[in-house]
């Protein structure tokens, strides 16, 4: 199985073949490192730009608006706050040209806890996407999703946010990638750039095929009758898991992994809610002024009288960082037993 | 006269320099004095000149009226910025997509939009915010024209954003291989903004060099902020220089030092894909905007008046003649105005369209 | 009365003469115009800046880390975005120096919209200043709270965010600041520069008093019993005017002005709800994830079973921008009719 | 001497051209060939700037073999940049306050923090995230120093941010008026950011000058990235000179260039109040941190043997002292090591200490 890493490798790829991506950049994206996370390793089309967010940023906005389709990566998302502006631009030049200008463009950018990275390895960026109107934010959970929006993302014509977990980058699925062959090692061996003596190294790429997976629609990973759980990139794994275990109590989780930030699959949460009459938002970013709690509000707004709790986020704490020692970043965001936690409490609780 | 005019501009910094002669490029179409004067442009040409800078004046003039009548919010714009930007767009290999320049303006390029050959009424319909407005539909202030006809990128009020954009944009045509060029031209207090940085990192790269003719109006202001006290380089271009890029100084009041200087970069550029640097000077000329009360600026140059004159003093151009030319444009311009008065508003609704492509729904409430 | 630009400059000169303020500065902000809004005019201390905005965050940074007071400004919120990297540092350094590193200093800036400012002076930034942990955020909405609340902020220890409304700053209030001559003419003669000849002019400063709003402490404008509403800055004056209408038919609106939008006065928002059973949380930013969002979560968790009906948030709509013609602007963020509509609806809901 | 090591380190660049000459300010102490040799600094204190860099380096390898052993998270530091670190740290102002100079580093200043006089177990508190670390108390990564009775300012992540803030600072300092001066240090990848742009601008507006030392630390990479390909400029300093700052290229890998270099340029900023730029070319020794491995990089100069041998040479330091010199550190790492291993790390409870100061209640639950 291919890991979210290879998937975006080999989405990037089928970018550069087949939907016309003509570069691929960012700091340290192209040869030799092809990006820190190896996701940009032997591309074509990848090359290494100035240490300079708001350069990256605003080349592809100037890229973009020329019709030539490209990917931008920022190294890591905690380095991405100082382009707010211009995201934020890249967003209204449509609405501010009354339509007249696109900006067919994809930014990339690994986020989220998870490795020990401490305070600038470990920022979330959801609930701030989620404040970019004119962008469409997505954020997988597993590789052939991963491969699935990186394909919808380049073929959108608006901006198109990928958000990537740090602490998935090496994380493999279940299922395979259209044309992925079917034994690790073999990929392996194909698209991994060899540690030792990799000059003139060449990737030999799999006959991969076109899949997408539409941009707004989310997907059930587990499910269930008791309550609903919306969640969303590392965390679909770790409530997943709660799922399993309380499936064994009799406690029956359905388990909703969003994969859309903006346009989001409000169906699939609206109907999953109506049949449980129980809601549990998790995420990583900070908890006040959190996209769950606009999830969580609109529910209160269209099923109020449908539920039978109170809908819960659970969301990492409202705190300026992440801190390295694990006794912090344990406290700081969701892990297994919070989760369990919460979905126990709220399935308790008695109207 | 560049030297007169030069003078008169220099108050707020030292004589500009310029290192090449006017009529170094350009070869006299016929050895009379006139053309030797005007370094041998035909008369026909200057007199268009000098009628597409009198038409932007005339309809600067026109917006700030329509500012003072209360029929519009804000004016923002290029007055005295003429000789610079009617020569600006002359010179643009004009048109959409990748076979054409771009264009990365500021807020005060109303002379370049109309030597491209915008009607007056698309400026009068964006300072009276209709739904006509051909370049925002009513949503955007004055100035901020975008024209995707003439690759004339959105011109944004965020100062200094467009200079990265401008080495996207350049980047993109380097590839495509049609020899065009981006250009992007922005203030001087804006330099100070890490934008102004990028877009000279990115365009001077040893071996990836961007063609894009990277311009500075200094006007000697930021709204009331002298540009003394606020700089340490001794000239703008310096900061280029730094970088390697070829970087000139000129005396934006002369339009004829001005065509000549942007031409011969505007070729360097073309013939060897790297980028070049001018520094314009310039007459804020009616103040910053009218937040400061949009009102002439008697102690500055008038590069329309001064062009003008000497068209007169050489016999190009009659007094009578001139005055039909400003008669005509303002004629124009109150035309224009009673037309865009009786032109709709956007509508309330309206508000959802384009947040996405074909106005795809962006409305949650409806996801 | 004094408006709450002169408001901001009286508090500023206290600052200067009494509380340490020894840096103002920002775009424009010293002689010859003394800002934007004439906040700074006259002010000893105050100087311009370059037009970088990410000069300004970050020297106000170095100053506070010398314990030199300094307020600094961003000439309009719409130009603060670039800077966002800057003020998350500033929120963490605190927290990431394990409590040795304070940074005492205040950044005011514009917000909002209301005054056809079209999409770059209409931008509000409650909601994202509600994401900065180790900020302090306040908003104030008249000119007393706007002294009271100045001088709070250059006092207070950690860094504070001062969002003035664009559209109040002419706004004048009820109640004379503590020293400040009770006629306005007088005051003007006084503090304001003159439009003609201006050359050499010298404010001649009130015997201006300490009077300060502590941060985190609402307020109550109106009382009332049917149903409450939570707001702050310029949706103040509208919440109150649509109380007042209201009341006149017997419908009894609360209106709470919450001034400090971090940390926030909830123990009056929660009394307030325990006896109305009805709320509606009122601001102009974007409405999703939203800081009325927060708060409305907040509500559901604590008070749920004390609701009446559903709690509501009325907020800007979610675009990527607001438009220059009325007819956008009337559309985009909240007006009049649309708070008396929501509130009518909320208190016409039958639970 | 100082061309032999140049040379080496000038792969990745031209020969660092330095406009003083090692000799010219500090008087011989004796005409010894010795001192001569060593532009008259002492023995006593060339053995001690040895000692010191040897430290130095012996507690970046510690840190490496923790990080190795599992017992850390990262790794990332200053191997080869000793003989710079150790001149700066020297040559401070130290204390806190006004009265003293401040220093905003980057992560790679251990060989200035040793200098300083930071003992070994602070460093290695940090690596290992203890409560005990005292600069940030098990919160942040290795290098991020933090030690307010010296006026070291927060080492920060996100790059270039420190260049602004010592602007700040030196703006405070020249109004305190005690002639005391901020400096902040980098690398050469992160002069791409705006954030050294607005440095330079804000350190040298004309009349407002600021006394900040500004310089870069340039070892030809950032992270995978070579040198070449991203700049333009032919040299960093180029960039300082365009805004009229008075600038030089050293070589970082020799102690005493780099010390009589800086030395000079810090009693020029005190007397004059205005900035110096200083670009110093050092080696990249165990590459960019553990991430791409954190092995030693043979093919580069090591500053401190070079400096160690050529002492040895002349007969200063006998191979017997010195290695006696690096055992006594080893030792002393293997120790605080040891002890730091026993300390606790924070507790989970503490991750709400210090949002505010004083600990006020930040947590909104508890409003
Ligand atoms: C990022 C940003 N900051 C502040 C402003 C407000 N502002 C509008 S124009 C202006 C001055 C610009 O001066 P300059 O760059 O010299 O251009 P000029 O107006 O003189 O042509 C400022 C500060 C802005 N539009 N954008
Ligand atoms: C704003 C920002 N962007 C990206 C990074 C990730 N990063 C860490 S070190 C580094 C390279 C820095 O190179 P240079 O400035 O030359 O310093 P060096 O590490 O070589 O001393 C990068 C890109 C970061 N820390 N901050
Ligand atoms: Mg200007
Ligand atoms: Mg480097």
């Amino acid at each position: 199985m291919a890991s979210v890493a290879q998937a975006i490798r080999m989405a990037l790829h089928y970018g550069e073949k087949s939907l016309g991506v003509k570069d691929i950049f960012g700091q340290d994206v192209g040869a030799p490192l092809g990006g820190v996370f190896t996701a940009t390793q032997g591309l074509k089309t990848a090359w290494n730009t100035p240490l300079d967010e708001r350069g990256i940023i605003g080349i592809a906005m100037g890229i973009a608006m020329t019709g030539d389709r490209c990917v931008a990566e920022i190294q890591f998302g905690d380095y991405i706050f100082n382009t707010i502006d211009l995201l934020k631009i890249a967003g209204n030049t449509l609405w501010c040209t009354n339509g007249q200008v696109q900006l067919p463009m994809v930014v990339m950018t690994p986020v989220g806890a998870g490795i020990f990275g401490s305070v600038y390895h470990s920022h979330s960026f959801d609930a701030w996407a989620s404040r970019l109107p004119g962008w469409k934010i997505v954020m997988p959970s597993n590789p052939l999703d991963a491969y699935g929006l990186m394909l919808s993302a380049i073929k959108d014509p608006n901006p198109v946010l990928y958000l990537k977990s740090k602490a998935l980058m090496r994380h493999k699925g279940e299922e395979l990638i259209p044309g992925e062959p079917s034994d690790e090692k073999v990929l392996k061996a194909m698209i991994d750039k060899p540690v030792q003596n990799a000059v003139g190294w060449k990737p030999r790429w799999p006959d991969l095929e076109e899949y997408t997976v539409p941009i707004g629609v989310g997907k059930i990973t587990r499910q269930g009758d008791h309550i609903t759980v919306v969640t969303y990139s590392r965390m679909v794994h770790l409530c997943d898991e709660v799922a399993d275990k309380l499936a064994q109590e009799g406690v029956s989780v359905e388990v909703i992994d969003l994969r859309s930030i903006y346009p989001y699959d409000w169906s699939l949460i609206k109907s999953s809610v109506e049949k449980t009459g129980r809601v549990l938002f998790v995420n990583e970013d900070t908890e006040v002024t959190n996209f769950g709690e606009h999830l969580s509000y609109r529910v209160t707004q269209e099923l109020f009288y449908q539920l039978q709790a109170r809908p819960r986020v659970l969301a990492g704490k409202n705190l300026p960082g992440i801190g390295l020692s694990p006794n912090l970043e344990k406290n700081s965001v969701p892990q297994y037993q919070d989760v369990e936690a919460a979905i126990r409490e709220i399935v308790a609780e008695v109207p | 006269m560049s030297k007169k005019s030069t003078k008169s501009t220099s108050k707020a910094k030292a004589t500009p320099k310029s290192h090449v002669k006017a009529s170094a490029k350009i070869p006299a179409k016929s050895p009379s004095k006139k053309n030797a004067f005007f370094a041998g442009l035909s008369g026909d040409f200057l007199l268009q000149f000098h009628s597409l800078m009198v038409k932007s004046r005339v309809l600067e003039e026109r917006l700030i009226k329509i500012y003072k009548a209360g029929e519009g919010y804000f004016w923002i714009g290029g007055p005295g910025e003429e000789a610079f930007g009617v020569a600006l767009g002359l010179l643009i290999n004009k048109g959409q997509g990748l076979e054409h320049d771009w264009l990365h303006l500021h807020y005060r390029c109303t002379p370049t939009m109309v030597a491209l050959g915008m009607p007056m009424i698309d400026a009068i319909r964006l300072m009276m915010n209709r739904v006509t407005d051909p370049s925002t539909g009513g949503r955007n202030f004055a100035g901020h024209y975008c024209f995707p006809k003439w690759n004339v990128a959105p011109v944004t009020s965020p100062i200094e954003v467009q200079y990265p954009l401008a080495c996207g944009t350049a980047h993109a045509q380097k590839r495509a291989g049609h020899k065009t060029i981006s250009i992007v031209t922005g203030g001087d207090a804006g330099t100070a903004e890490g934008d102004f940085a990028t877009c000279l990192i990115w365009a001077s790269r040893k071996g990836q060099e961007l063609p894009v003719l990277i311009t500075v109006q200094n006007n000697g202001f930021g709204i009331s902020t002298p540009y003394e006290g606020q700089h340490g380089e001794t000239e703008i271009a310096d900061r280029a220089r730094a970088f390697n890029i070829r970087s000139r100084v000129i005396n934006g009041n002369d339009p004829i030092e001005t065509y000549l200087a942007l031409k011969e970069e505007m070729d360097y550029i073309r013939k060897t894909g790297k980028p070049s640097f001018v520094e314009v000077k310039v007459s804020r000329l009616y103040g910053h905007s009218s937040a400061d009360g949009a009102n002439r600026k008697i102690e500055l140059v008038d590069p329309v008046l001064t062009f003008e004159k000497k068209l007169i003093d050489v016999g190009l151009l009659s007094k009578n003649e001139a005055e039909k030319i400003w008669d005509q444009y303002e004629k124009e311009g109150v035309a224009a105005q009673l037309e865009a008065r009786s032109e709709p508003a956007p509508t309330p609704e309206s508000v959802w369209d384009h947040v996405f492509v074909n106005n795809e729904n962006a409305d949650w409430r409806k996801f």
